[in-house]
């Protein structure tokens, strides 16, 4: 299974490099095709491994009797698949991955989302073309996001962690819109710029851990956590959340996220918002509760205020967005704030909650920008005023998909986004003992608040888009309502939104651990 | 004191490449009517020849520890003006590679500008043998003199052109040198007053325990002479004549600056902190960490807005040494010498790439380079690599992790202050080189640059890129230099 | 006699010398702001192994030492100075500015760092 | 052909559930456990099923009326019927999820699915802009009230440790959060059923399909507000301080609301508000705590559903033949008397409905009404100040219901004679009234797809109240009677006068709307505006502000790079001195 | 009586010293050099460092002085007096070299102020060679290294360039 792992991470990255190499012109062709069989088969890859993890002789998560488990954490790693390799010994640094089934799951998504990319990209590309780098970039993501998924070291988390970044930034820089050059420039240079400051920012405090306990090896700490909620360890566990807050992005840093998102192309958006904001929320669940949990427990009710805080402002800012893919960027600013204060309760619940709603996230946003890239497409705008309304009578398939996925994002019971937001609430009803219950209250009220506030905008978006009167807005004459490999790239989105939201323990289950 | 066999090894490489650098010159002289190229090519693998047996040198000995020139003294250790010890080799194996990355550099190019191939080989070794007793000694008279002997060759070189530009470029280093030489050498002279001796060890045994009157002389002179060492780096506020001097001179030259004349600084005012003026604790340190801090700032954020591709890289090669002086203020030995490895090798491998592009676009500009990722895409990726490795983000493994190894030793030394703002000078230095970046993806171009590549460049260019693929996959042999 | 007269004569002369350096406008004249400000490291240096009397003349060693340095580098300094006068006609240190940053390399709009342009939130209101 | 299917589906699943009802009725109570999860371990919840007395009841009302709708919705409706039908089956699985539910989770998926049908399908015709405004006003109000919702199960599911309904009420509590979390519950009531002060959804969701209105009032949707408080009747009898609540909340919706239908001037909204009025009437039954007041508080629902749905459906023929079911619409054709001439199965089956919900003696809703009335009055004689609150206000509805009743009924069929001919006071709303003269001769009955549906409710008006068995309390039976003539009286008199005085405060429905607008609407816009703003200028201005810093800066740095070296000199000389300074500083 | 001496030699030095940086003449400056190091030789000598004193009089005065005679030669400098001599930042040089040495003279003055020179007997010159050949070998050798760059680099600079002398040599119809 170590060497599946490996694979997992090598394969794409590998197949990049063999895209970069052959000619231009030849690759151009043959790209959305290679791209999509190999992140095809790095996504059997990574279902075979959770099959395999899920065998009762390996896997150690299996669902617990009610009465006997004690009220644990998630989030500390008990490895499976692992490799641990000596790399940098000058710097106490090894190449150490594994898995466990937090990660699992975030890599099947992954891997899920970049395969649909490369899928969508068979037939639609972003005008500019390059698709052949396009391709390649998207596979470099998808390792980096694997790799970050499944480091166990702290070095190589970070070293992970900022793989995704320059390849991001060249898909945002260059298949960016393509109507609005500088403003596409500056937000994928305020995007790498901010979240390059967050990862140094958090290297500071890995460093800090390391300096305190000796390690930075996941496994070591969190089986020995670094003691004490003052002094050194509390400006580890400050420096390593503020880092992973930019990434995650928690409000007041997440400025670079609007026009990261909205300039973005299709398939950038859809990875950005599906998986590169998890590696946030990822690490600090990670790495801030198991390996910090006393100075954790200092910082989390700030921790939980500023998520509630992004909860209600994210939202807010929806109301007045004119641009789709903005308001879609901003609603993840709310939805991120959901998973922060799950993970700032400290709790089973909380957690799982957080856990959960990164894959409904993932799947829900992603549906999302999938949409809102479509309906760009067709309009060749993402501006609400210029697209007008009554989609319902010019695009009824894509429009009724957009309400569908606006609905699952809303947090309808039922589907898949449901379940997190209602585990991260219930966990601030009952946050962790060491934590003011009082103040995790006020959360919750706010935050439950905030749902209603996601319903609003989600509805006003429906309301100012998909209805209206026809006669004013009359149908002009477009190619497709919905195509098929349109069709194709969305099914397995909408299918997981559903299959998740009725069977949630598909996923919870095993993350409850001993 | 009879020189005996110890001493002889311990100078054993300075030696041999001085007597390259004269082997050099009288190739050159008596030459004849020869070929040009001919002659380039013989001069050249003299050269090389030096610089390879001072690696063979460091490749058998590399775990020896060979004191030469000491004086025995009273109830201490004998007091030694050079040290050929397991720093020594490190710091030397990185300026022997720089200086080889520049003999590489200087095989193209060189005769079209007109540049007397012998002299310049000659100051180059010259100029190598001075930075090499300069990173082994362990006094300050050989310090300072052997810092004249990197100083004095390379503003020949600078000026080797003998042109309007080059004259100017050499003039302005040749005069702040000079007042850092004054500055330091008066700084010296107060440290001789106070501690009695020019040797690092008495100097670093005497300093705690001084009269308290006599700390604030000591102090002062302390500061002088690390200053003389911020002009030779060009740490800020000592940095203005470096970019016009980068500038000015020929590429090959500004390599050479850039590569040897800096490592040989950094190497300098390591062995002059870490054994001499400034023991753990000094407030000395605290200089150097505050110089460290304002250099990588404004190094940094100067450079962001440079549209000339030379002139960017000397900027940015400022707020390298503020990286460099980072660890540098903690006397983390093994942190700056990596640091200073992936360093030479990228910064070689960028003004390569810079040399190539610049022969036939003379204005350098960063638009020059618009679209080489389709018209040139070797060359590019290159380039790609080393700026990704300068700033320290994958895939670039060296640069991030002797970026790393630089924020641990800050962080281990308690100056999270400094940590701060080298982390913000991450982000600051990633702007930078985005910049450069962004050009070399950006399509469509007009009128790309593209031409057929001279076949040493290709060569050279890949060997930087080798070397520099081979520290970013096996970071450890970095911070291995130093075993 | 007092250890301070030679030390203060060190410290004005090294002082007289950056004066020089700083406001002298021929490089020549410079160099022999230079020369004032060795001369005081010698003077201190001399002075120092005239107090410490140690009988190794360290001191006077490196005077010997400093001055050779000097000659050395007034050479390859008035050889420079020569080149800039053959290239420029003068020998104004301050008046050599050919290297000078060089305005107009890169648009203004283009600067990297300018984040979340006025673009960024549209403005719009919950209609 | 899509929507063929969908209809086979739909009316095909309603078939399925008065089947199911069949079945079940008389099975002993009984759960279904199902694996579920558990987060933690104090978390565990499972999807379970139950069926007892009550899930068969509903069932058999959620299967009638929905299956009734189906069927008079081949013939209403028309256009994007495949979409319609898929959702109104979605939403009577919703209901039957709610009524079949034993766990609180599963619960909540059916309420909160039925509310995003009952979205979708108040926005079936979003051409209108009242469509859209009033599909998103229902599910804003009730999302809102579903938090209150969500929070109570928390509460309660906590505190029980578990989350199954059948297991709720064993455990020990404390008093606080049996309160809280049953309070917190009643918001996710009042809000799903539209009670003071959440109501002014339910007037403004009438732009959708009559069936629809039909299904929402009638069975689900507002139904299981009703239905949740019924089937978690043990817990809510513990918790006194909620029923007080429940009570005062339930007494002045009835009123209110009443008030409201007197002056509505559409028939839709007149049977809207007769809806908020009438479930008022059960919540005032089940607030009451006792057995007889649950009792009569189902019953009462299942009377409704049958009247109400037929009444919805009545409606909905009109809107469909006449296109307008408006009081100044129907008055064009009324005042030639040809509506009733014209429809005269929708006239009887309408006026029965009417008379049902009235209290007619006789009818259906007279039997349930009295037997709230009669469990307030028992619980009132045993002392309860709850019950004479109750025992009023349910009177005093009364006699307010059948003044509207009376008055929609004949101001809708009846020419008036005072008028000759005019529309009456409903002619300021229509200054084109007279001049457009409807074309009546087209007017006639619908198909007998739509007819069935009406004839079978009917028969269900009129007769339901007699399947309880028939025990009349005759002072009860007497004093309703007649308070409803004393309400009937002045309507009659009024119609006579052809006058139809509505005052303002009523016309306005108390004005609720204007103040949720101002107090919630306004600010939030207020404050995404803040929110943006804040984003561009305070925190994007910090961002920018960097940025430009950093270009000014090394736009300075350019600057003193002025290529005369003897500047660098000056600067790096000040550095020294500086430094000097600096150092001595930070050494001292 | 060395105190003497060397005051009025210091005297001298500074008097000189401060003509070469104000002088508008570049060559008076020149002259006032000599005068200067010839004044700083005297007070070695006031030190008892014959040797040195020697040395500065050999090198400063017959090699380095004549060079910059010469240099100035070379550059035609005029022999008049220059008013832009000096640049416009001199009185803020003044100030900058005047802060320098009120902090350097305070310091001094409190590190060294009681610390007084014994007079030595002569013989210097035999301790500065026994010191150079004996413990400063390394740097006299790095030093003869430095010699040799700085000349070589001097007589490369103060070439032709190769096409200026190809073009000289081929228009007096040679090859080169």
């Amino acid at each position: 299974m170590s060497t599946l792992l490996i694979a997992l991470l090598a394969v794409p990255a590998l197949t990049a490099m063999v895209l970069w190499v052959l000619p231009v012109s030849f690759a151009d062709r043959v790209a959305a095709v290679v791209g999509s069989v190999i992140s095809g088969l790095v996504l059997v890859g990574s279902v075979w491994l959770w099959i395999d993890y899920l065998r009762p002789a390996d896997g150690p998560g299996t669902l617990v009797g009610f009465e006997t488990a004690p009220r644990t954490l998630p989030g500390k790693l008990y490895p499976f698949a692992e490799t641990d390799l000596e790399w940098i010994p000058p710097l106490d640094v090894r190449f150490h991955i594994a898995v466990d089934s937090i990660s699992i799951p975030l890599i099947m998504l992954t891997a899920l989302l970049v395969f649909l990319c490369c899928l969508y990209s068979l037939r639609i590309t972003p005008r500019i073309g390059r698709t052949r780098s396009l391709i390649a970039l998207l596979l470099v993501i998808e390792t980096g996001v694997i790799g970050t998924f499944s480091a166990v070291d702290l070095v190589l988390f970070f070293l992970f962690f900022e793989v995704v970044l320059i390849p991001m930034w060249l898909v945002i820089d260059i298949w960016g819109d393509e109507h609005d050059a500088a403003g596409r420039r500056r937000a994928a240079t305020t995007f790498v710029l901010m979240t390059v400051l967050g990862s140094a920012v958090m290297l500071l405090g890995f460093l800090l851990i390391h300096r305190q306990a000796g390690t930075f090896d996941l496994e070591v700490l969190g089986n020995n956590p670094v003691a004490g909620g003052r002094g050194v360890p509390l400006a580890a566990a400050i420096l390593v959340a503020l880092g992973l807050a930019v990434k995650m992005p928690l409000w007041p840093l997440h400025i670079w996220l609007p026009d990261a998102h909205a300039k973005a192309p299709t398939v950038g958006s859809v990875l950005l918002a599906g998986l590169l904001l998890k590696l946030g929320s990822y690490g600090l669940i990670r790495i801030l509760l198991p390996v910090l949990p006393e100075a954790t427990t200092t910082i989390a009710p700030y921790l939980g205020g500023f998520s509630t805080v992004a909860i209600i402002a994210g939202s807010l800012a929806c109301f007045a967005q004119t641009d789709v893919k903005r308001l879609i960027a901003y609603s993840s600013v709310g939805h991120m704030g959901f998973i922060g204060l799950g993970i700032a309760t400290m709790s089973p619940e909380g957690l799982s909650g957080a856990l959960f709603a990164n894959i409904a996230h993932g799947l829900i946003t992603g549906l999302l920008f999938f949409l809102a890239g479509a309906i760009k497409d067709r309009h060749d705008t993402s501006d609400l005023r210029t697209i007008g309304r009554a989609l319902n009578a010019r695009l009824p398939r894509i429009s009724g998909l957009l309400v569908f996925a606006s609905l699952a994002s809303l947090g309808l019971p039922g589907l898949a986004g449901f379940w997190g937001e209602m585990l991260a609430l219930l966990g601030a009803y009952r946050p962790a003992d060491s934590l003011p219950r009082t103040t995790f209250l006020v959360f919750m009220v706010i935050a439950g608040l905030g749902t209603v506030l996601t319903a609003a905008y989600f509805l006003r978006l429906i309301r100012n888009l998909c209805q209206g009167d026809p006669a004013e807005y009359p149908t002009t004459a477009f190619a497709v309502d919905l195509s098929r490999i349109e069709l194709l790239t969305w099914t397995p989105l909408v299918a997981l939104t559903v299959v998740l939201g009725l069977a949630p323990w598909l996923l919870l289950d095993y993350w409850n651990f001993v | 004191m009879t020189i005996t066999w110890t001493d002889w090894q311990a100078i054993a490489v300075p030696l041999v490449l001085a007597l390259g650098a004269v082997a050099a010159l009288l190739v050159d002289g008596f030459w004849g009517a020869g070929s040009r190229q001919l002659k380039h090519l013989c001069v050249t693998l003299v050269t090389a020849g030096a610089i390879l047996f001072g690696f063979a040198f460091l490749v058998t000995q590399r775990n020896s520890v060979r004191p030469g020139f000491c004086r025995a003294a009273v109830e201490a250790p004998a007091e030694c003006s050079i040290v050929f010890e397991p720093l020594t080799v490190g710091l030397w194996a990185v300026l022997l590679i720089g200086g080889l990355g520049v003999v590489g550099l200087s095989t193209y190019g060189l005769l079209d500008r007109e540049i007397p191939v012998g002299e310049y080989h000659f100051l180059l070794l010259s100029a190598l043998t001075g930075a090499t007793v300069l990173a082994g000694a362990r006094d300050l008279a050989t310090i300072v003199i052997a810092l004249e002997v990197v100083s004095l060759p390379s503003f020949a070189m600078v000026a080797l052109r003998r042109d309007r530009r080059g004259s100017e470029a050499a003039l302005k280093a040749f005069l702040v040198s000079v007042l850092s030489t004054a500055v330091m050498l008066f700084g010296i002279s107060y440290l001789y007053g106070v501690t009695g001796s020019l040797y690092l060890q008495t100097i670093a045994t005497q300093l705690p325990g001084i009269d308290p009157d006599l700390r604030r002389v000591a102090f002062a002179a302390g500061l002088f002479v690390i200053v003389g060492f911020g002009f030779k780096i060009a740490a800020v506020p000592f940095h203005g004549w470096l970019p016009d001097t980068y500038a000015g001179a020929p590429v090959e030259v500004t390599a050479f600056l850039a590569v040897v004349s800096k490592s040989a600084g950094v190497a300098g005012l390591l062995v002059l902190v870490t054994f001499g003026v400034a023991p753990s604790g000094s407030e000395l340190r605290t200089v150097v960490a505050i110089l460290a801090a304002v250099t990588m700032t404004v190094g940094n954020l100067a450079a962001l807005r440079q549209g000339e591709a030379v002139r960017l890289l000397a900027w940015s090669s400022i707020g390298q040494v503020g990286f460099l002086l980072a660890p540098l203020a903690v006397g983390d030995a093994q942190a700056v010498v990596g640091y200073l490895a992936a360093y030479v090798v990228v910064t070689l491998g960028a003004f390569g790439a810079v040399a190539v592009v610049q022969r036939h676009r003379p204005a350098g500009l960063l638009t020059d380079y618009r679209g080489m990722i389709r018209s040139e895409p070797g060359l590019a990726a290159a380039l790609i690599f080393f700026l990704v490795v300068l700033a320290g983000l994958p895939p670039g493994l060296a640069g991030l992790f002797t970026k790393f190894a630089a924020f641990q030793s800050v962080i281990d030394a308690d100056l999270l202050w400094l940590a701060v703002i080298m982390a913000v000078n991450v982000m600051i230095g990633l702007a930078v080189y985005l910049r450069w970046i962004a050009e070399l993806f950006r399509l469509p171009a007009e009128a790309p640059f593209s031409v057929d590549i001279e076949t040493p460049a290709v060569t050279v260019i890949s060997a930087y890129t080798a070397a520099a693929i081979v520290v970013s996959v096996l970071p450890s042999t970095l911070f291995t230099l130093i075993t | 006699m007092p250890l301070v007269l030679p030390l203060l004569l060190a410290v004005l002369l090294f002082c007289l010398g950056v004066y020089g350096v700083l406001a002298r406008r021929n490089a020549i004249t410079m160099l022999m702001s230079f020369e004032l400000m060795l001369n005081a490291v010698n003077l201190n240096l001399v002075a120092f192994d005239a107090w410490r009397l140690d009988g190794l003349a360290t001191g006077q060693t490196l005077a010997v030492f400093v001055i050779t340095l000097a000659a050395a580098e007034i050479g390859l300094g008035l050889a420079i100075v020569l080149l800039l006068f053959r290239g420029h006609g003068h020998v104004d240190a301050d008046a050599a500015r050919d290297l000078v940053e060089q305005d107009g390399g890169i648009p203004a709009a283009d600067g990297a760092g300018t984040a979340a342009g006025r673009t960024a939130v549209e403005k719009g209101a919950a209609s | 052909m899509i929507a063929t299917t969908w209809r086979v589906v739909g009316v095909g699943f309603s078939l399925l559930v008065i089947l199911a009802a069949i079945l079940l009725s008389g099975v002993e109570p009984q759960q279904t456990s199902f694996p579920g999860t558990g987060v933690g371990p104090d978390v565990f919840w499972t999807f379970d099923l139950r069926t007892d007395d009550l899930t068969v009841l509903l069932l058999a009302v959620v299967g009638v009326v929905s299956a009734c709708v189906q069927v008079y919705s081949i013939g209403y409706l028309h256009e994007r019927a495949a979409s319609y039908t898929a959702l109104v089956t979605l939403f009577t699985a919703a209901m039957v999820t709610v009524v079949v539910a034993d766990s609180l989770f599963l619960l909540l998926i059916g309420w909160e699915v039925m509310g995003v049908c009952s979205y979708l399908l108040i926005g079936h015709y979003w051409e209108r802009r009242d469509a859209r405004s009033g599909a998103m006003k229902a599910f804003l109000m009730t999302r809102f009230a579903d938090v209150g919702f969500l929070f109570g199960i928390f509460v309660l599911g906590i505190g029980y440790n578990t989350f199954r309904i059948s297991e709720l009420g064993s455990g020990p509590i404390s008093p606080g959060a049996l309160t809280a979390g049953t309070v917190l519950l009643l918001v996710g009531v009042v809000g799903k059923s539209a009670q003071v002060p959440l109501q002014t959804w339910l007037p403004d969701a009438m732009p959708g399909p009559s069936p629809v209105s039909a299904l929402i009032h009638a069975a689900t949707m507002v139904a299981a507000g009703v239905f949740l408080i019924a089937r978690l009747y043990d817990v809510f009898v513990e918790a006194e301080a909620t029923l007080t609540v429940l009570a005062v909340v339930a007494c002045v919706t009835m009123l209110v609301s009443a008030l409201c239908a007197m002056a509505a001037v559409e028939v839709k909204r007149v049977l809207a508000w007769s809806t908020v009025s009438q479930l008022a009437i059960m919540f005032a039954g089940l607030s009451l705590g006792t057995e007889d007041g649950r009792h009569a508080a189902l019953f009462h629902l299942v009377t409704h559903a049958s009247f109400k749905a037929l009444l919805f459906l009545c409606a909905g023929v009109l809107l469909h033949q006449v296109g307008s079911a408006a009081f100044v619409v129907l008055r064009r054709y009324t005042r030639r008397g040809a509506l009733r001439r014209a429809m005269p199965v929708t006239f009887v089956t309408m006026t029965i409905g009417l008379g049902a919900l009235a209290g007619v003696p006789g009818l259906a809703g007279f039997f349930s009404k009295d037997s709230v009335v009669e469990a307030a009055w028992h619980h009132a004689r045993d002392g309860s100040t709850i019950g004479w609150v109750v025992l009023v206000s349910v009177c005093l509805t009364a006699a307010l219901t059948a003044f509207y009743c009376v008055r929609l009924w004949l101001w809708t069929f009846f020419r008036t004679p005072a008028l000759a001919g005019a529309l009456g006071a409903f002619e300021d709303d229509d200054p084109m009234a007279d001049v457009d003269e409807p074309d009546t001769s087209k007017l006639r009955e619908p198909s007998w797809l739509m007819l069935g549906p009406l004839v079978l409710l009917a028969i269900g008006a009129a007769g339901l109240g007699y399947a309880d068995g028939v025990h009349v309390h005759w002072g009860v039976a007497l004093v309703t009677t007649v308070l409803a003539v004393f309400g009937a009286l002045p309507a009659y008199s009024l119609w006579q006068r052809g006058a139809d005085p509505r005052p303002v405060v009523l016309e306005h429905e108390f004005g609720l709307d204007a103040a949720y607008q101002g107090a919630v609407v306004v600010p939030v816009r207020w404050f995404a505006k803040l929110a943006v703003l804040g984003d561009r200028d305070v925190i994007g201005g910090y961002v920018r502000a960097t940025g430009r810093a950093g270009t000014l800066a090394s736009q300075g740095f350019r600057l003193l790079q002025t290529g005369n070296v003897q500047t660098y000199l000056t600067a790096a000389v000040i550095g020294v001195v500086a430094l000097a300074v600096l150092a001595g500083v930070i050494a001292s | 009586m060395t105190t003497a001496l060397f005051s009025i030699a210091g005297a001298v030095a500074i008097a000189a010293a401060v003509l070469v940086v104000t002088s508008r003449r570049i060559v008076h400056a020149a002259l006032w050099l000599v005068v200067a190091l010839g004044a700083v030789a005297g007070c070695f000598g006031a030190l008892h460092a014959e040797f040195v004193a020697l040395v500065q009089i050999l090198v400063y005065v017959g090699a380095i002085v004549v060079l910059v005679l010469f240099a100035l030669m070379l550059t035609k400098a005029p022999t008049n007096p220059l008013p832009a001599l000096t640049t416009r930042r001199s009185p803020f040089a003044a100030i900058v070299a005047g802060v320098l040495a009120l902090l350097l003279g305070t310091g001094v003055v409190i590190a060294f102020g009681n610390e007084k020179i014994e007079p030595v007997p002569a013989g210097s010159a035999t301790d500065v060679g026994t010191a150079v050949f004996r413990i400063w070998v390394l740097p006299f050798e790095v030093l003869s290294v430095l010699l040799l760059a700085a000349l070589i680099g001097a007589i490369v600079l103060s070439q032709r360039k190769l096409s200026e002398r190809s073009d000289r040599l081929s228009s007096s119809g040679k090859e080169d």
